[in-house]
Parts: structure tokens; C-alpha cells; sequence
């Protein structure tokens, strides 16, 4: 499991985020799952966009361009939503089961 | 209360006897179904379909569009059984069946199960034919199907 | 051409054996299917449904619905077997399979059927309950479900 | 099979009818067919008045109080349709099937 610190610096107060990439965005960024600090209050949005600030493929997908739905703690959750300490943040493209 | 079956597996399932499951319900008239199966190409070609999921996340909203469909419509019984790994063509993927007292309802509940697990259900699906592996993309008229259901 | 199978019979049907038999087409990536039940009186005390129906009538009607269903959607295959005589609480009456390339044709045809069949084919119940026969009467909520297909 | 004979009387000219009577029909009416000579260009509600007429239950049910289906040579028919020599006429209540 990778892990990467992400400006600005985790503080003492950061919270800790495992994420989980699937389908065409696991295979594309090449990691299926890692686990980030983040500052205390960051949105799925910020996480995302902190996210794209990586470059190339990162900021191809994740950087606005293309669809991505976010589950927290295995909910849909909206780009405003709040990550909370210990969170699992799926990211992935829009669904194609059934 | 409603029965409510949700499984996520490799394995297939057996359309009748899971039908059968649910028609000795005194109180049930009405049984709809609905199966989707690995279509082949339009010309032909496709190998398979391999199916991914996110394992948790998935049985818990298929749990929640049931539980949804039973406020909506007089159920007394919801089954959702969906499949994921290599699909061959004329595989089945999903099973839904909805029993009811009444045959509108048993039909909408039915439809709207496969509407909301189409947009909300955490499956993704890649084609392999013709000796190369990609991505099916998510259709607008999967998200327009699910939003007649707010409108209604 | 869809494959059109029409049945009025006695006897009962098996689901799983007469959705096996529409499951194996290549180009279908949906199947609904609707199987009608005798349902038991919201206070028990059914004893059993007596169908009468219009020998040749019957079968022709149903057929023309069939047709008409496959006219209007897509469809790969359509099955209807309909019961006659003595049926008890929980036994099948009907059972209508829709196959298609898409999951909104499937559905949609097999309510259609379903709601022409209700109001056209010619099949009459009587209900026995609490040693009383009684004719059924018809619904005007089943004319209303089968005049939404004129209208869209 | 009762055999009767409507008004007005039937002429060379007439038609026959082979009337078919079910479910609550049959029952209360006490009879599942019977053949008729109507005259030609008799219609379905011309035979049904006819059959009125006879009174009582046949009042009661086909005098326009109660809804009656109609079919020809097993066609659903208007009660404008003319009878056919030889017609195979079905009368019956709204369906209740499925």
C-alpha cells in the first residue's frame, strides 16, 4: 500500500484517509488502494483536487475532466462532503452493473 | 415486512427455484421478474464480460434500493442476486424478483430496483472481444431511466 | 422474427423450464417475466379460482397481443400460457416472459401483455369462499392500465 | 340447442346466428347456446334488443343495464357490427383474466 504525504503538510490534527480506486481508474492510475493524511475539514473535493496536483494521469482523471463518484464509508457522497478521521474514500467511474 | 434476499456472488443462479421461493406467499398474486444476461455483439465477438464490484458497499445499496422500493409499493418480497467475475455470452448477471398482491406494483418495484442498481450499485463492467479488454461506459439513459422515478 | 409461443391449458406451467428456453438466445441481454397467482383473501377462506375461458378465442387473442407487443418493441421472444378450470390459492394462473436486446422493451412489453390480456382475453373467474361461488367483476383500474398504451 | 324464432319473423332472406353464452352470462341466463334467424342486416344491438325482449333475466342482463361483450366469429365486435350468415356470435361479461 502506497503512502503519500499531501501539501499542505498533515498537522498533528490531520485525518487519516484509506482510498480504494476500482474499475478503469484503478487500472489506470495503477494503484487499487492507499492511505493519505489530510488536513482536518478537507472535502472530498479538496482531496480530489489535491489528488490531480499529481499530474498526468491524475489530473486526466480525477482533475474535472472526466466523471467520478466518491463513497464515503460505503455512501455516495457528495464533493462537499466532510472526510472524516479513518474514512474509507472510494473513488471511481460512473457504474455499469446489472 | 417484506422478505428481503440480496446476494452478490461468483456463481450463478437458478431463475425457478428462486422464483419458487417466493410463490407460496398466500398473500402474493403477482410475481415479477427480471433477468440480464451477457448479450453478444451486434455482429458478434465478445468473449466475455468481467464483472467488478466494490465488495460491502454493494450489498449494502442493493439492501437500500429494496428497503426503498418497500416504502414505495406494497411488497411482500424482494430478491436482488447479481453476479460478478468472467461472464460469458447468455450468462446471467442479475436477478430480480418482486412479489406483490398486485401486478403494478410487483412490475414498478421490479423496474425501479433495476433503474436505481443500473446508476447507484457499485458494478463495473469490461468487455473483452476481439482480443482486446475495455471499459463499458456508463449510458445517460441509465440515469434518465432512474430519475423518472423522482419525478413520479 | 420474435419466437411467439401461446398456450391455454389445464395443466400447470414450470417457470425455470419455460425461461430456459428463452435464455439461451444470443441477442438477448434481458428477460422480464410476470407469473399471475391465485391470492388468498385478505381474511383467509378461499377455497379455489374456477377460470373459464372462450376456446379459440383465447388463444387467438392472446396471440394478437403478442404480436402487437413484438410490433411495437424489440423484442426476441414472447411465451404466454394462461390456466383454465380449478386453481387453488397460491397456484399459477399465468405467466408471460418477454425477451429483448434491452431491459425497458422487456419490461414495458410484458406489462403490456399483462394489461391486454386482463381486459381482452376472454377469461372469466369465479371465486369460491366460505362455501359461496361468485363470479368476479371486472376492474375499472384494469381498463385504465390498458388505455395508458393508447395514449403514450 | 334451443332454437327460436325472433320478431320479426325470419324471411328466406335470413341470417343465422350461432349465439354463445358465457360465464355469469350462461349461468343466469340458464343456457350456453342457441342458433337464430335474424334478418339480414340485423346488427349485434339489434339481436341484443331482440334478446331483451324476451324478458326478465334476458331484461336484466342484455337490456343495456349491465355491461355485455360481444364477439364475432371470435372478434371482439361493435354493437354497430352486422351479423354475418353463419356468424358464431359470443356474449359474455367484461373479461376477469390473469
Amino acid at each position: 500500500m502506497a503512502q503519500f504525504q499531501l501539501d499542505p503538510a498533515p498537522t498533528a490534527s490531520g485525518v487519516t484517509v484509506h482510498i480504494l480506486y476500482f474499475a478503469r481508474l484503478r487500472e489506470i492510475l495503477g494503484l487499487g488502494e492507499e492511505t493519505l493524511t489530510v488536513a482536518v475539514g478537507s472535502s472530498v473535493a479538496s482531496l480530489l483536487a489535491a489528488l490531480a496536483a499529481r499530474g498526468e494521469v491524475w489530473e486526466a482523471e480525477l482533475g474535472g475532466q472526466r466523471l467520478v463518484r466518491a463513497a464515503i464509508n460505503q455512501e455516495l457522497a457528495a464533493r462537499e462532503a466532510i472526510l472524516p478521521d479513518g474514512a474509507e474514500l472510494a473513488l471511481f467511474p460512473p457504474v455499469t452493473g446489472g | 415486512m417484506a422478505r428481503i434476499a440480496i446476494r452478490v456472488q461468483e456463481h450463478d443462479f437458478d431463475v425457478g427455484a428462486e422464483y419458487a421461493l417466493l410463490a407460496g406467499i398466500a398473500e402474493v398474486g403477482a410475481i415479477a421478474a427480471f433477468v440480464g444476461q451477457v448479450r453478444e455483439l451486434p455482429g458478434g465477438g465478445l468473449s466475455a464480460l468481467t464483472l467488478e464490484h466494490y465488495p460491502g458497499m454493494t450489498e449494502k445499496m442493493l439492501a437500500r434500493i429494496a428497503d426503498a422500493a418497500c416504502e414505495r409499493w406494497p411488497l411482500d418480497a424482494v430478491t436482488v442476486i447479481h453476479r460478478f467475475g468472467r461472464l460469458e455470452p447468455c450468462a446471467r448477471i442479475v436477478l430480480v424478483l418482486v412479489a406483490s398482491a398486485h401486478r403494478h406494483a410487483a412490475f414498478e418495484a421490479c423496474e425501479y430496483v433495476m433503474d436505481y442498481l443500473k446508476t447507484e450499485a457499485p458494478f463495473w463492467k469490461k468487455e473483452s472481444a476481439f482480443g482486446k479488454d475495455s471499459w463499458v461506459e456508463a449510458h445517460a439513459s441509465d440515469e434518465a431511466a432512474r430519475e423518472r422515478w423522482h419525478a413520479s
